[in-house]
């Protein structure tokens, strides 16, 4: 731990620099989409736009859970599929079924999360390479609950997610009501435990942290958000489908990158994993209202995306010193 | 002292190939500092482990108040009341201060939510007796990663202390200590034996077990050599005890006397192949210039000869630092740790951001900017944090070795012959006398002394012209420590300059020709030959005029 | 919709037309989009269109979503759609709908009421080289099936039809793979099965496969007993091209890119104003029909007219303007 | 520490298979499990045409396995869609024609080096995280595929290039294979038997020590990247080779079977553990469970289950973190 002081403290103001980064990208984003959309601030557009962000800024909360603890979840996106299958087979279309079918999610999210949990705390797999084998186990059972796509969410939930409230977007106060979860969450023993085994789990054991349970935990938390992103997922797409989610995995991925989360484990938060998700909608709105050729839009959004995560790691450049 | 809080008894524990322990046992009473000694690598953090539940014993039996404990984990050894300072901290550098203090028993409200208030509360009164190494400020929202190494070492005994133990086990908890923070430690244990509390006490430095402790236990390849009263005992007896026989500590080296005979052959690359003018050079350095170096001021003009200029060197850490050195000259560096020691050999070996100043070797400028640079020039380094700095645990011991200097024999810079990397790897094992099964075994395996003499030896093989050792015994036992003393002679004695910084004022004394004393990142006071006592590293370190004295 | 922009007020031309396409990896949607563009090119001269505006790109319903809101928000008066999932796109069709846009959707159908399918029966369009396949093995052959992917809707229709074609022929299905619509894992997965049913009639498969399952079938050299499925895409038409002398035999139905620009004709007629005619719809599907099936009768002509496109160009076709006003009261 | 020691001889019955050894046998169980539930399946025709698909994840593979032994998160999920730019490449500029073959192999792995070279100087200058870094380039090297064809992937793969990949050498043995086990042996003598290697696995195990024992880290990551993409297109050109013809995605699925691959041989994804020969034991393990679960016929969804399921299996056997409690 002969960490050169100068080094260390690099190491914190970055910290801080990161949550800076990821803050400017997000001003950039909307300032660049003002100017590229004219009607960027009007109703429809804030609306749909939040609508849009809500499924990735849950399950990058579900992510950056799981990174936190020092793992990764390549299965998330599978769940949120799973998880909306199931729901949208129980809501079956009426809205008194409604609590019943997010329950139903959030159970399934939770126990995807316990599989997880189970496969990498307890029988000590690679957490990349064993969430990508449970990813099959979680899509493979959602053909079987749902095997053609169908099944319809009410239409007042869909609706609703579309409305505003005194010219504020419902979605827009879903996103605040995931933060408020996750800064709840903050407060709780178990994710202190997630920082301190994602830090340095030898050390946490050591100190009497449950790690094993933690890890669990962290799966299970990934696994509830997962299952939020797919109740978002339903009301902003109203009905059933068995590949829904999938995509979602890599994303997440890159949102809590974004967000300045190290992927290392132990520092980090959500807060910023938020924004990132926002970010990489935006970067594709700009794509789309920059009129770059269509040939040329994934290369630029590419592009666009590394240099953002360039951004997100400047704080890291300046720890280049090899005895940090 | 009636009955014994604690019993240890027949505990074995082998990792892979190595008997960590081998049926040691240990009986400690209530009230009782009770000291762990042993050589490096004989088993006693393994011991301290196997207590602390970080560590589940092969077989064996630990009781405590005369009941069988089952310590399936830490948990349950702090249910029995045993807190444990480890060797290896167990602070978690991404949480504060606090947050470690309290961390697995944090306070919480209903339902698991954290109560902040209690837990600052709790911490700050751990940490308020040792508020003075602190500058009085206790660091509590500070994250851990930033503080320095004798912080967190005071860090973790806190957390130990906060947990209440009835049993508390100190491993190495001094190592990185200053002397006052010491003091103030030894209060603290005294006032637990007062409490009854049993205090397992761990330390390579006799002056300390002797100061503080009742009994020792001595064990020696995972076995109990013998118990011993303190007071009837002394230091030779316990070494003794340790290392099977006494070795007596070798001369005092010559200052830089040309044509001594080495101690050792440990300069692989002396005879044929050493550098040419090497020889030369070390002939043309009487020792008493050597030691007329005492009355030349820091940073003064380049002395014709010198192998090593350095010129206003300055970092973030480091103001104007200049010296020269010559061929075959130990140059110790001296004063508190944390006064840039380290920060002066990490910039000599390219790894800090030098802002101004030079350096030059041989006459040739040295660059400053990158490690690979620094080696390719002929600069080797040892760096203080073994673990994290200096070696590869999972790999190979022969990779170890070889990895500085395996290009010079790598065909085309690139194919490597298997004969020829074992037979260095070979050459270095016989010459440090590193203790292994196999060379392809990996490092990890090896004890704590020997890993050491092979982050060493990787650089003996590569034949560099300044070696950068920081704190190279620490934590190493004390027959280890006088071989790595005698590589170090044989390094200055084949024409290197060797640059030494430790923590350790009595292996200053004992192998530097010249000390240069840093104090916040300046070199302040410059001794040399028989100047080089304890006693004015000592005041040098704390900056007191010549004469006062402690 | 809100802000400025030619889609103010609905029926006055120009008309902006938008494009969401999910998927780019196949040339199929290449073809689609340029031939999108051409027939697009010919309204602009003639001033009934303004603007088109694409969005292109590899991407999941969430995504799609996205597309088609930024779509909304470029104030486009109609938007064609080649929709990642049958049902998932329903909730923000009905926002487009609700700013006064028209949507339709092509090549897969979707379940939303308020978008017209413009699209050929893939029900029909399998049950066409089912039957041609049924009778080649006759009653109570054996064949295998390499699908697309299980759970996609299209994969679902197809597989539904064919099926039911063979079991009324009475022929007999050894087992239903995967290939995923892809050549590579096509060719991998026939070949797989190859080893393990050695007594094989024939094999159905899907559009992208066959060329993978034609090669898995030529390297066990069973070229001449299994009768393979085609398709009407280059690739493997010259590969068929190259079997005739040794007599082999298949069929390709027509899967027209070229739907995207039947679809544009409509919809052109649709923001005129003009309601479909009765007989022309069902509920909100509109089906064009199959533009031609490539045979044996009929393959000297069809290569001659593509064996210079690369292997990669599907076969293609669409309605003319006049075709298509003619489902129009 | 008393006299020098020389090596102990090796400990006979602290023995355990290794990971290559492990993955073998699991390759030859899941070919016994083949035959009992599809006959047929063990047939010599089939075991070289499994070996055939296997050896194009070996390949990609082999630059996997080289970027995560150098640690750090290091992991290159850009090499399906590399593959796939490279066979683009390939078939476009051999165009069917066996005088081709030289300049197109070359243009399609110089790109591929290119693109490896870019993910290695990002994840090394920039420091970002190699999982995202190499994710973004997929996004990229796609969108240069699209520029690059318009859209529309011509050329077909040279008869030689076929022969080598679907032809026969020796023994119904296709060139395929032989060149497989060039590369394979090749991957382990640079692993091994190199400076390069040695520093690899050195950066792998710690970067810091490496750094400080004068190892051109940086150096060495780089090259591990480009060589990482190097592979993945020499695996692009060879799957060319079996499909003749290319397309959009080719090659895109072996992005995490390569992963999967490698951490099934026994490389740990922390870095500084591993080798190719379990790589290569991992993807014809790989390669016959895909086999075996395509004969059977128990339904798509099915189908994903199973392999869902026997993947875990498979990873628990070997490739497990280290426990906390020793
Ligand atoms: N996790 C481990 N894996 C393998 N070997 C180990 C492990 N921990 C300890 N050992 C080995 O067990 C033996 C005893 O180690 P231990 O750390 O108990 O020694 P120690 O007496 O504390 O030495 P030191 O004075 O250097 O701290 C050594 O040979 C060491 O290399
Ligand atoms: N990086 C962060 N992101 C989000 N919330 C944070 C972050 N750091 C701290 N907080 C929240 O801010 C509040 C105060 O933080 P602070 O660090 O002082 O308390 P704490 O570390 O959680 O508790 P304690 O100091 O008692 O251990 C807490 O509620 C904490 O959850
Ligand atoms: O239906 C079409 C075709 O089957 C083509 O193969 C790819 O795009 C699909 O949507
Ligand atoms: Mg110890
Ligand atoms: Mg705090």
């Amino acid at each position: 731990m002969n960490v050169p002081a100068r080094l260390r403290d690099l190491r914190w103001a970055g910290v801080q620099l990161s949550g800076v980064a990821t803050v400017a990208m997000l001003v950039v984003a909307v300032a660049v989409n003002t100017a590229l959309q004219p009607n960027f601030w009007g109703g429809y557009a804030l609306t749909s736009n939040f609508a849009t962000f809500v499924p990735l800024v849950a399950i990058a909360i579900g992510q950056t859970v799981v990174v936190l603890s020092g793992g990764l979840d390549l299965s998330l996106g599978a769940q949120v599929t799973l998880a909306s299958v199931v729901a949208v087979q129980v809501v079956d279309g009426r809205l008194d079924r409604l609590p019943l079918a997010a329950a139903a999610a959030l159970g399934v999210g939770m126990a995807c999360g316990a599989l997880n949990g189970l496969v990498v705390a307890l029988l000590r797999l690679q957490p990349i390479v064993a969430t990508f084998a449970t990813s099959f186990v979680f899509s493979g059972l959602a053909l079987v609950v749902l095997p053609t796509p169908g099944g319809s969410v009410p239409i007042e939930v869909t609706t609703a997610y579309r409305d505003s409230v005194l010219g504020v977007p419902v979605a827009l106060l879903a996103i605040v009501g995931l933060a408020l979860l996750w800064r709840v969450l903050r407060g709780h023993r178990v994710l202190r435990h997630v920082y301190a085994v994602g830090g340095d789990a030898e050390a946490a054991y050591a100190s009497l942290v449950p790690v094993t349970r933690t890890r669990v935990w962290a799966y299970v938390l990934g696994g509830l958000f997962a299952a939020l992103s797919a109740l978002a997922v339903l009301a902003n797409t109203g009905s059933g489908d068995p590949f829904v989610g999938n995509e979602l995995t890599l994303a997440s991925v890159a949102a809590v990158v974004l967000g300045g989360t190290a992927l290392a484990g132990g520092r980090g938060g959500a807060g910023g994993s938020i924004l990132g998700a926002m970010v990489l909608a935006l970067v594709t709105n700009i794509v789309f209202f920059a009129d770059v050729p269509t040939t040329y839009r994934q290369l630029v959004n590419g592009a666009v995306i590394i240099l953002a995560l360039a951004l997100a790691g400047i704080p890291a450049l300046q720890k280049r010193r090899p005895a940090a | 002292m009636s009955t014994a809080l604690l019993e240890m008894t027949g505990v074995r524990k082998r990792y892979g190939g190595v008997q960590a322990l081998d049926g040691a046992s240990l009986t400690a009473v209530r009230g009782e500092v009770h000291a762990l000694l042993g050589p490096n690598g004989s088993g006693k953090s393994t011991l301290d482990k196997t207590l602390a539940g970080t560590v589940v014993p092969d077989s064996g039996e630990i009781r405590i108040d005369g009941a069988v404990a089952r310590i399936g984990g830490p948990r349950d050894a702090h249910a029995l009341g045993v807190a444990a300072v480890y060797q290896q901290l167990s602070i978690v550098g991404d949480l504060t201060v606090t947050q470690n203090v309290v961390l697995g028993l944090e306070p919480a409200r209903r339902w698991g939510f954290l109560d902040h208030r209690a837990a600052r509360d709790r911490a700050g009164a751990a940490l308020e007796r040792f508020a003075a190494a602190f500058s009085g400020r206790l660091p509590l929202d500070r994250p851990a990663g930033s503080l320095g190494p004798g912080e967190l070492q005071i860090v973790e005994v806190a957390k130990a202390l906060a947990r209440g133990p009835r049993i508390l086990v100190l491993d190495e908890a001094t190592a990185s200590l200053h002397k006052e923070q010491v003091e103030v430690l030894f209060e603290v244990v005294g006032e637990l034996r007062a409490a009854g509390v049993l205090v397992l006490f761990t330390s390579h430095r006799l002056d300390e077990v002797f100061a503080l402790c009742d009994r020792a236990t001595v064990l020696r390849n995972g076995r109990t050599a013998g118990t011993v009263e303190l007071a009837d005992t002394d230091e030779a007896e316990l070494v003794g005890l340790m290392v099977g026989d006494v070795p007596h500590r070798a001369p005092r080296r010559a200052p830089a006397t040309t044509g001594a005979p080495a101690p050792t052959e440990a300069f692989v690359g002396a005879g044929p192949e050493a550098r040419p003018g090497a020889e030369a050079e070390a002939e043309a350095v009487p020792g008493a210039e050597a030691r007329a170096g005492a009355e030349a001021r820091p940073g003064a003009e380049a002395v014709p000869g010198a192998r090593l200029e350095v010129r206003g060197l300055t970092t973030e850490r480091l103001r104007d630092v200049g010296f020269t050195a010559r061929a075959g000259e130990v140059l110790g560096l001296g004063g508190l740790q944390g006064q840039g020691q380290s920060e002066l050999l990490l910039a000599l070996f390219g790894a800090a951001r030098v802002s101004a100043g030079e350096a030059l070797l041989d006459g040739r400028p040295l660059p400053l900017t990158s490690p690979v640079r620094a080696a390719r020039a002929g600069v080797a380094l040892v760096p203080g944090d073994r673990g994290r700095q200096g070696m590869f645990a999972t790999r190979p011991i022969q990779e170890n070795l070889s990895l500085a200097s395996m290009r010079r024999r790598a065909r085309a810079g690139l194919a490597l012959g298997a004969a020829a990397e074992r037979s260095a790897a070979r050459s270095m094992v016989e010459r440090l006398r590193i203790k292994l099964g196999s060379l392809a075994d990996p490092v990890s395996t090896l004890s704590g002394g020997n890993q050491q003499k092979v982050v060493i030896g990787k650089w003996l093989l590569d034949r560099p012209r300044v070696v950068l050792l920081d704190d190279p015994t620490k934590g190493v036992d004390v027959a280890a420590k006088e071989e790595i003393y005698a590589i170090v002679r044989g390094l200055a004695d084949d024409g290197a300059v060797v640059i030494l910084n430790s923590s350790d004022n009595r292996e200053l004394a004992e192998l530097s020709d010249r000390v240069l004393v840093l104090f916040e990142g300046a070199v302040v006071e410059e001794l040399s030959g028989a100047a080089i006592t304890e006693g004015r590293l000592v005041a040098g370190a704390l900056r007191l005029a010549p004469g006062e004295s402690l | 919709a809100d802000g400025g922009g030619s889609g103010d007020e609905a029926g006055g031309r120009p008309y902006t037309i938008g494009l969401s396409n999910g998927f780019v990896g196949s040339e199929w949607r290449t073809q689609m989009v340029e031939g999108l563009q051409a027939a697009f090119a010919e309204y602009q001269k003639e001033g009934v269109v303004d603007e088109l505006v694409v969005e292109s790109a590899d991407t999941d319903v969430n995504g799609q979503i996205q597309q088609i809101r930024n779509l909304i928000n470029r104030d486009v008066d109609a938007i064609i759609v080649n929709p990642n999932s049958e049902t998932a796109l329903d909730a923000v069709f009905r926002e487009a709908i609700q700013q006064g846009i028209k949507v339709l959707a092509i090549d897969q159908a979707v379940t939303s009421k308020d978008v017209t399918n413009v699209v050929i029966d893939q029900a029909e369009w399998a049950r066409i080289s089912a039957e041609w396949l049924a009778k080649q093995v006759g009653q109570g052959g054996s064949i295998l099936v390499v699908n697309g992917i299980a759970g996609h809707p299209a994969n679902e229709m197809r597989w539904g039809a064919a099926k039911a074609v063979f079991d009324k022929a009475g022929v007999k299905v050894l087992t239903v793979a995967d290939g995923n619509w892809d050549q590579a894992t096509g060719q991998q997965v026939m070949t797989n099965l190859l080893a393990t049913y050695p007594d094989v009639d024939g094999v159905w498969t899907q559009d992208g496969m066959a060329e993978g399952v034609f090669r898995a079938v030529q390297a066990a050299g069973r070229l001449d007993k299994i009768k393979i499925s085609g398709e009407a895409r280059v690739g493997f038409m010259r590969l068929w091209n190259a079997g005739r002398a040794d007599g082999f035999e298949s069929i390709g139905v027509v899967n027209p890119p070229g739907g995207a620009v039947s679809a544009l004709h409509m919809a052109v007629n649709v923001l005129d104003g003009r309601k479909f005619a009765a007989g022309s719809i069902s509920g909100n599907t509109v089906h064009v029909p199959i533009p031609y099936t490539v045979d044996q009768a009929t393959f000297d002509q069809q290569w001659g007219k593509v064996s210079g496109e690369s292997d990669a160009y599907s076969l293609d076709g669409s309605l003319t303007r006049e075709q298509a006003a003619e489902f129009f009261q | 520490m008393s006299a020098p020691t020389v090596e102990a001889p090796r400990r006979v019955l602290a023995w355990r298979p290794g990971p290559v050894a492990l993955a073998g046998a699991i390759a030859v169980a899941l070919v016994i499990a083949g035959e009992l539930l599809s006959p047929g399946f063990a047939g010599y025709g089939q075991l070289v045409n499994l070996m055939r698909v296997a050896a194009f994840l070996g390949v990609i593979a082999i630059g996997q396995t080289i970027v995560i032994i150098a640690g750090g998160g290091g992991v290159d999920l850009s090499v399906g869609k590399v593959a796939t730019f490279a066979a683009i490449i390939g078939s476009r500029v051999m165009a069917g024609d066996d005088a081709g073959i030289v300049p197109a192999v070359a243009l399609a792995l110089l790109v591929s080096a290119g693109i490896g070279l870019v993910n290695g100087l990002c994840v090394t200058l920039l420091r970002i995280p190699p999982f995202v870094m190499t994710l973004g380039m997929i996004g990229v090297v796609q969108g240069l595929i699209l520029a690059y064809t318009g859209g529309q992937a011509s050329g077909r793969a040279a008869p030689a290039l076929t022969s080598l990949v679907n032809g026969r050498v020796v023994g119904d043995l296709p060139g395929l294979l032989f060149l497989w086990l060039l590369l394979g042996l090749l991957a382990v003598w640079l692993l091994r038997r190199t400076t390069f290697g040695w520093n690899l696995f050195a950066v792998g195990a710690n970067r810091t020590a490496a750094e400080l024992t004068g190892v051109r880290v940086n150096r060495t990551l780089i090259v591990a990247y480009v060589l990482s993409a190097t592979f993945a297109g020499l695996g692009g050109i060879l799957l060319l080779g079996y499909t003749e013809s290319v397309f959009l995605d080719l090659a895109d699925q072996y992005m995490l079977p390569s992963v999967a691959a490698v951490v099934i041989g026994g490389t740990l994804l922390a870095g500084g553990i591993g080798g190719y020969a379990g790589t290569a034991v991992g993807a014809i393990v790989l390669t016959v469970l895909q086999g075996l679960l395509t004969t059977l016929d128990i339904g798509g969804a099915g189908r994903t289950v199973v392999n869902g399921i026997v993947l875990l299996v498979l990873l628990s056997l070997y490739g497990r973190q280290r426990r906390l409690r020793s």
